[in-house]
């Protein structure tokens, strides 16, 4: 079978070996202090529900809001609330968070228990666990799940697509994730396709990951609703529309959804977090997290609280092996690079990457030669040197107009080109600024 | 109303006055203008065919025997624009040809003076827009010179398209436009007198 | 202002090839040699007088509606009497300025001038003003001319068509025909203009 | 006769247009602006096309809707310029008081550090977006110049310290600097103007002390010292009310961190005249 | 962890290994193939014009960045590929001083006023080769077959000295196969031999610095089109500049579409210039003015092949 | 029809106007800052310099020539061309405000575009048949349309590029259609009639 792609995208280095070779492990101890921000997801940020001085216990909600989109956060440690602050998080922003200090009890809050009808629920009932689990897209955009589940009214699903591709280079939890609990993938993708009475799964797979096609594979045998798509080696193979595109061959329009084509696309870990919830009960406290790069000395991927520092992690991994220059949470391609390693592992924290002097070194970009390479790599066929180009002329009407809010920022067109542009951070900065004028529009 | 009348007679006395002064100065240098344009022919006649006293234009004699003869309805000696013949007591002594060929820049206005017997007897260039320096020299004697003495029978070429005479170094388009000029010269003058015109 | 500064304002000041960049289709078309310059640049140079003046007396007169038209018309005359006189008598510079002496009706400076001064102004500034603009015409014309006329063929002042063949100043098979074509009349004058705008750019800098 | 025959044929040509356009004026007249008729009238009507616009009826219509600045014309230079204004009413600006770009930061990397080392667009919003920015105040100048770049007038440069710097003489106030900065930190102020305060940080004087040495921390001292009581305290940041204030220079004095700075009476006097 | 030693940039973080630079140098690597043949043909005299013309394209560039203060920017190598193109196009016993002013003039007035690297609209080479042609043409047009003959030259070596191409043209005379393929022709210094050619285009598909639809629209339309008017397609194809112009000039980055479509209408138009160019046109070589030609609407041809981006809701009829 | 194809052909490549006759350079580099305004001064060109070619071959044919008035053609002619712009301007915009809109603000700027009195003269000069001088008018504006709208793209692109500041806008607008024109050299003496078929 030949496996499925888009047009587009790029070959990169992966460097996912060092990692994705060696079990999954949880981080032990666990880290004595956690921060969890109120806001980790997209959407409206949470309303703390405990004070400072509570007890608090593993699983507890500790804090939710009335808004349509939103996602509950809960404690993912038991000990008492020290703190309810705005904390530096990933990205230079502070975000209001609650600070746990650890009482070493690890005990579990008392509506964390397994449910027995977990095999007859109604998919209103498993989406409202999915809600009240705190349940997002562990993939990295942190978009509340139970929110995708739920077709806007006029539209509605016919497949789901697990999201197994994991072509972000270095990160490789989900790989480790549909090696290691296949059972729970299909059992979570089973449950998806009750809460959205779809009658289609697919499991989108990497052909680099072999192990993990054949463990899915046989996972699902004998449910004829699911299959596994092998999907070529290709960067951004795992970007949402382009997933899409490889396994259904249906185009999501221009600013539309997914679901504008029927489609639910859901991260295979995401999958698992949904079993775990409906099955033991356990809201989302804890997430795996690939720790690599050339300067952590034991790279893995760690099973982590939500909350914990990054710094404990470093920790946990047995430090630096040598000083970074870089730290970047998220993947190489589309991750976000820190200036403080004193920030919490958050829901959407996929990686953690700590880049040496050599693979982080500033570089000094080249005048734009048009080598056409960036339109060639553009997942979205877009013009990213136009819009660069006009961007940086501070022309940002025409950088509307040749349509510099499509671009998905999956950073193709400056991995590619040769003359080193800072083409993403120019859309970014065009993209900021169109809708900063629609913002004024609207508010005229 | 009133307005509409005054500016069409306020256009009409400017025009007038413009009209009037302009047939005035047309006046004093009409024949003058007349005279340099005639002298011009008449010295490029002479020039391409001594010993002629008087010319005649006989283009019309001679280019209606050619369309008579067209074939498929495409003109035979497009480049040939008039035919002057000279005489001299009444005897027919040669021809001119007055021809523009597509050269470089434009046409190139050529005059051919064919003898009596055939033979190239003169060349002038009457008025070219070709580049100075290269297929400007057109104009030059050294040029002009190649071509005296050939007669019809061959087709006169540049020797680049295998023909005799030699190109202008750099102006091949220039030089091959005069050397199509000199052909279609030397075929229509034998044609025209196979055909009994002289 | 004075009659003097009205008529030397437009040799360097408000030079209108240079500065107003006005009339490039002549300045491209003829300024193959110093000979053609200086040649258009007196038909235009005369045209400029007379329908400044003409147009400058008349001004009262003409109605605003159909002033264009009315310009036109006394530019038009003007432009063929030059036209005719240079016929009967310079029939060979009339042969190589061609057809660019009936241009000389849309050359935009002259329009230009009559709409945009001589329209407003007095008989006698008029006078000043188009003398002044046909110099500078002629001037800048003359000037391009003999860029062109040196690169391109190697002389200087050289008239052929009279016989005289100026100065040599090297061979003419090492001569760039380039710049006499139209190429070498576009680019020429691009660098020039570049110049003199970076000549007075750093003359503004080191006022300030 | 010939005369005759020239002067006929030429002058009903005249004639006829002449009466044919002066009709067609009449019955095929539109509704217009009518200053753009007055515009075009005053404008040369070379109709050369230098403005970008297509011809001088063109550049008038776009005058007249806003789509073109008053000095639109190349061609017609200052005086056209003038007249132009008048027909649309715009003042020449004399008789309003003169406006300067001032930029509120003094916290040059000598005197404010960085947070990280930034490896990105040359350009303050750009690097705004990218964790807050590379400077460790977060109010405080990016330095890397987008308000020099929107400058249309080079009435701006960097200066020695990586602080952008307002040529006062060359500044029309046009605003494009205020709008190019991501922080704010350029603000169009009366030329006359001569107590201001030089930063817009909100944060508090502990953590301004940690980030610059020149930053407002808060203290208060200049609000007491004000005789005039135009200094408030807004945010942990001083704010100088312009209509109090009387520039008696005391507040600069006693500032601590030497935020707060009076510019030199001669400049004033100097600006004041220039204009 | 103090933080301010720590690099912060924008995503992405991992970048290609391939710069512009290196471009660059591969070009002038792929060049030597045909630079070796154009020496081993025409003798040092050729090599000689290759030192000159990129001596004074670098020279010109780096002088002219020196004298406006911007950087100086000739490690790019992208002067060294325009002085070395430019040499390769023009014939071998072209005096040095001409191709010196073919370097300056297509450094200087073709890429550094228009803002240098990257912001040029025609090929400098080109623009180089064609301005020489226009300015001098005696020299421009004067060829040599090499020492190398085929042993039908002498035949009529003594009344031409033209090229392949003139000589089809003019006297309906055809260069074997063999002699173009190899080189042994008279033409410009670098674009005789097919094969060094086609080395050099192999190196850069297989390095990816090029791709394949402007070569093959470009070469497919000229023998197509050759075709169509009863002309030997494989001729037309080896002949002259064609392999050399449709593999290292209309594929210059710069002065070509950037969109992927763009690129084939590129090719499709120069081939049909250059086809009509030869048939009709005053010269017997028309590659250089079809890209030129070609360079003028590049910019026009972007504008109206821009990809549909994904997702964008295909027209209902 | 082979005739009619070499003129068309020979005004849009061989003899264009701008690039190789230097006729229409002020609204080529005065109108050609966007490719959209271009092509409408283009289209209007176009519309101008047909319409004026047949008018002034009339005018020479039938009134000028019987009545020995030659040497009043130039004033004649433009004098036609003035009278004819501005009503056509007039006509345009009382009948169509969309079409004025698209091209009749152009208009105006086509009176002293010397390429329309260019081609009317030229008409004559090359004794051309009615059909041939319209083709002749349409042709020279084409080849006009052509060289303003290539220019534009190009001017669009260059707006973007770090020139030099004392060459930005008109200078550099005069070079780069030096190196267009250098690219149409390519056209020189091409054999449009052997192409159609014309001896």
């Amino acid at each position: 079978m030949i496996a499925k792609t888009f047009r587009g995208g790029i070959h990169a280095h992966y460097n996912k070996e060092a990692a994705a070779a060696k079990p999954t492990r949880k981080m032990l101890p666990p880290p004595a202090r956690v921060v969890i921000p109120l806001h980790q997801h997209t959407g409206a940020p949470c309303d703390p529900l405990v004070k400072v001085g509570d007890e608090v216990k593993v699983g507890q909600k500790i804090g939710d809001s009335s808004a349509r989109l939103t996602a509950p956060v809960h404690a993912s440690l038991s000990g008492k609330v020290v703190a309810i602050s705005p904390q530096p998080q990933s990205g230079g922003r502070d975000v209001v968070s609650i600070v746990i200090e650890s009482d070493s009890k690890e005990a579990l809050d008392e509506h964390v228990e397994p449910r027995r009808d977990a095999d007859d629920l109604s998919a209103d009932e498993i989406r409202a666990i999915v809600r009240e689990a705190g349940i997002v897209g562990l993939g990295g955009a942190a978009f509340p799940t139970y929110f995708k589940l739920t077709p806007p009214p006029g539209k509605s699903f016919d497949t789901v697509i697990l999201n197994g591709a994991e072509c972000e280079p270095y990160l490789s939890a989900d790989h480790r994730l549909m090696v290691e609990r296949p059972g729970d993938v299909i059992d979570g993708a089973r449950l998806l396709l009750r809460a959205t009475g779809v009658e289609r799964a697919y499991v989108g797979i990497e052909e680099n990951k072999p192990d993990a096609i054949e463990a899915i594979a046989k996972a699902a045998d004998g449910d004829g609703r699911i299959s596994v798509v092998p999907l070529r080696v290709k960067y951004p193979q795992g970007a949402e529309k382009q997933l899409i595109w490889a396994i259904l061959r249906r185009e999501v329009p221009s600013g539309g959804l997914p679901v504008d084509v029927g489609a639910v696309v859901s991260n295979v870990g995401t999958a698992a977090a949904v079993k775990d919830a409906v099955f033991s009960g356990m809201p989302l406290v804890e997430r795996v997290v690939t720790v690599a790069g050339s300067c952590i000395r034991e790279p893995q991927n760690l099973l982590v609280k939500v909350g914990t520092l990054v710094t404990d992690l470093i920790e946990a991994c047995g430090g630096y092996s040598a000083p970074p220059s870089k730290v970047i949470i998220g993947g190489p391609m589309m991750g976000v690079a820190q200036f403080t390693t004193d920030i919490p592992v958050t829901k959407g924290t996929s990686g953690v990457l700590l880049l040496g002097r050599d693979e982080a070194a500033p570089t000094e970009p080249m005048p734009c030669v048009r080598c056409g390479k960036c339109v060639e790599a553009c997942s979205m066929r877009l013009m990213p040197l136009w819009i660069a180009n006009y961007a940086e002329a501070g022309r940002f009407d025409d950088a509307e107009r040749v349509n510099a809010l499509d671009c998905i920022e999956c950073g193709c067109c400056s991995f590619i080109c040769p003359s080193r542009r800072r083409l993403v951070q120019s859309v970014r900065l065009a993209k900021f600024e169109i809708m900063a004028k629609r913002r004024r529009a609207q508010a005229k | 109303m009133r307005d509409v009348l005054k500016l069409g007679f306020i256009l009409f006395a400017i025009c007038a006055v413009a009209a009037g002064a302009l047939a005035f100065v047309n006046d004093i240098t009409e024949e003058r203008i007349a005279a340099q344009a005639a002298m011009k022919l008449e010295h490029a006649l002479e020039s391409v065919v001594p010993g002629a006293e008087e010319f005649k234009d006989e283009t019309d004699r001679v280019l209606a025997l050619k369309v008579a003869v067209a074939d498929g309805g495409r003109p035979e000696f497009p480049t040939v624009k008039r035919v002057y013949a000279g005489y001299d007591n009444g005897e027919m002594v040669g021809a001119a040809f007055a021809c523009a060929p597509a050269g470089y820049g434009g046409p190139i206005d050529t005059v051919v003076g064919v003898s009596r017997d055939g033979v190239v007897t003169g060349l002038t260039v009457v008025k070219h827009t070709e580049t100075p320096g290269l297929g400007a020299n057109v104009t030059t004697r050294q040029f002009q010179e190649r071509f005296l003495g050939l007669r019809a029978g061959a087709p006169v070429k540049v020797t680049r398209d295998g023909g005799q005479v030699e190109a202008i170094t750099g102006a091949t388009i220039s030089s091959r436009a005069m050397a199509g000029a000199v052909d279609q010269a030397l075929r229509l003058f034998e044609f025209a007198r196979r055909q009994g015109v002289w | 202002m004075s009659f003097t500064s009205q008529l030397t304002k437009g040799l360097v000041k408000e030079n209108p090839t240079f500065r107003i960049l006005l009339g490039m289709c002549p300045t491209l078309a003829v300024s193959l040699a110093i000979s053609n310059g200086i040649g258009m640049g007196i038909a235009a140079t005369f045209v400029l007088v007379g329908s400044n003046v003409i147009v400058s007396m008349l001004r009262n007169v003409i109605p605003s509606k159909i002033r264009i038209p009315c310009f036109i018309v006394v530019i038009a005359s003007f432009v063929t009497m030059v036209d005719l006189v240079m016929a009967a008598f310079v029939p060979k510079l009339h042969e190589v300025l061609g057809i660019f002496i009936p241009l000389i009706v849309v050359n935009c400076i002259i329009l230009a001038r009559a709409e945009a001064f001589a329209s407003k102004n007095g008989v006698m500034y008029s006078l000043a003003d188009g003398i002044g603009m046909g110099l500078g015409f002629t001037l800048a014309l003359t000037g391009l001319s003999a860029i062109r006329e040196l690169l391109g063929t190697g002389t200087l002042l050289a008239v052929p068509d009279f016989g005289f063949p100026g100065f040599k100043i090297f061979d003419r098979s090492l001569a760039a025909v380039m710049v006499i074509l139209p190429p070498g009349g576009f680019i020429t004058l691009g660098l020039l203009i570049g110049l003199l705008n970076s000549l007075t750019r750093k003359k503004r800098k080191a006022h300030a | 006769m010939i005369y005759l025959k020239a002067v006929l044929s030429l002058g009903l040509m005249g004639a006829v247009f002449g009466l044919a356009l002066a009709f067609a004026a009449k019955k095929l007249a539109t509704e217009q602006d009518p200053r753009q008729d007055r515009i075009a009238e005053v404008l040369p009507g070379a109709n050369c096309g230098g403005c970008g616009f297509p011809g001088c009826s063109g550049l008038a219509s776009a005058i007249v809707e806003g789509k073109a600045p008053v000095d639109g014309c190349p061609v017609g230079g200052l005086a056209v310029a003038a007249k132009v204004a008048a027909i649309m009413g715009v003042d020449a600006g004399a008789a309003r008081e003169r406006k300067v770009a001032r930029v509120l930061c003094q916290g040059s990397p000598d005197n404010c550090g960085s947070r990280f080392i930034y490896d990105g667009l040359a350009d303050c919003k750009a690097a705004n977006l990218l964790a807050g920015g590379p400077k460790a105040c977060v109010y405080g100048c990016l330095g890397l110049g987008s308000c020099v770049a929107a400058c249309t007038f080079d009435a701006m440069y960097m200066g020695p310290d990586g602080l952008p710097v307002v040529d006062q003489d060359a500044c029309t106030s046009c605003g494009r600097c205020v709008a190019a900065c991501p922080r704010g930190l350029v603000q169009v102020v009366p030329a006359s103007q001569s107590v201001t305060v030089l930063c817009r940080s909100h944060a508090r004087g502990a953590e301004v002390r940690k980030t610059c040495k020149v930053g407002c921390i808060g203290c208060g001292l200049c609000v007491k010292v004000c005789p005039t009581q135009a200094i408030t305290m807004e945010n942990n940041l001083a704010v100088i009310d312009p209509a109090k204030c009387d520039a008696c220079g005391r507040c600069a004095e006693k500032c601590p961190t030497k935020c707060i700075v009076m510019r030199g009476a001669k400049t004033i006097a100097g600006s004041l005249a220039a204009s | 962890m103090d933080g301010t030693g720590l690099i912060v940039s924008s995503s992405p973080h991992q970048r290609a290994a391939v710069s512009t630079p290196v471009i660059m140098s591969d070009v002038v690597l792929a060049l030597m193939p045909a630079a070796l043949a154009g020496v081993w043909f025409f003798g040092l005299r050729a090599l000689a014009m290759m030192v000159v013309c990129v001596a004074a394209a670098v020279g010109t560039e780096a002088g002219l960045e020196r004298l406006m203060g911007k950087p100086v920017t000739v490690g790019d190598y992208s002067a060294v590929v325009a002085g070395l193109l430019l040499a390769l196009v023009v014939p071998p016993d072209l005096p040095l001083w001409i191709g010196a002013a073919g370097a300056v003039f297509a450094m200087a007035i073709a890429k550094f006023i228009f803002g240098g690297l990257g912001q040029n609209i025609f090929n400098p080479a080109l623009i180089g080769r064609a301005a020489l042609l226009a300015s001098w043409p005696v020299f421009m047009t004067r060829w040599r077959w090499p020492v190398f003959q085929a042993p039908w030259i002498p035949a009529f070596d003594a009344v031409s000295s033209a090229t392949p191409l003139a000589l089809w043209k003019l006297g309906g005379i055809k260069t074997p196969y063999l002699n173009l393929f190899l080189g042994n022709v008279a033409g410009s210094i670098g674009e005789t031999s097919a094969v060094a050619i086609l080395v050099g285009a192999v190196y850069l598909l297989w390095r990816g610095h090029i791709s394949l639809r402007i070569p093959v629209s470009f070469i497919g339309t000229v023998a197509v089109l050759a075709g169509l008017f009863h002309q030997d397609p494989l001729f037309h194809v080896l002949a002259g500049g064609l392999l050399i112009g449709a593999f290292f000039m209309a594929t210059d980055y710069v002065t070509s579409p950037v969109t992927p479509k763009g690129q084939i209408v590129f090719g499709i138009g120069c081939g049909v210039l250059t086809v009509f160019i030869r048939l009709y046109g005053g010269y017997p070589e028309g590659v250089c003015y079809a890209i030129l030609i070609m360079n003028a609407a590049t910019a026009l041809i972007d504008r109206y092949t821009v990809p549909r981006k994904f997702g964008e809701v295909k027209k209902v009829a | 029809m082979g005739e009619i194809l070499v003129i068309f052909f020979g005004g849009v490549l061989l003899n264009n106007f701008i690039l190789s006759r230097f006729l229409g350079i002020c609204p080529f580099i005065g109108v050609s800052k966007q490719v959209e305004t271009a092509t409408g001064m283009g289209m209007a060109v176009i519309f101008v310099m047909g319409v004026a070619s047949v008018v002034t071959w009339v005018v020479q044919q039938l009134i000028l020539v019987p009545l020995g008035l030659g040497y009043l053609q130039t004033i004649a002619f433009i004098l036609v061309i003035a009278a004819l712009v501005q009503l056509v301007e007039m006509v345009v915009q009382k009948v169509s405000p969309v079409l004025y809109r698209a091209l009749g603000i152009y208009l105006p700027l086509i009176t002293t575009n010397c390429a329309v009195l260019g081609v009317s003269i030229l008409n004559i000069t090359e004794k051309y048949n009615l059909l041939e001088a319209a083709v002749n008018g349409i042709a020279g504006a084409s080849g006009f349309t052509m060289a303003i709208v290539l220019f534009a793209a190009i001017r669009e692109r260059m707006e973007l590029s770090p020139i030099p500041d004392s060459l930005r806008g008109f200078p550099m607008a005069l070079i780069t259609a030096g190196l267009m024109s250098i690219a149409f050299l390519g056209f020189v003496g091409f054999r449009l009639k052997d192409l159609f078929g014309v001896m």
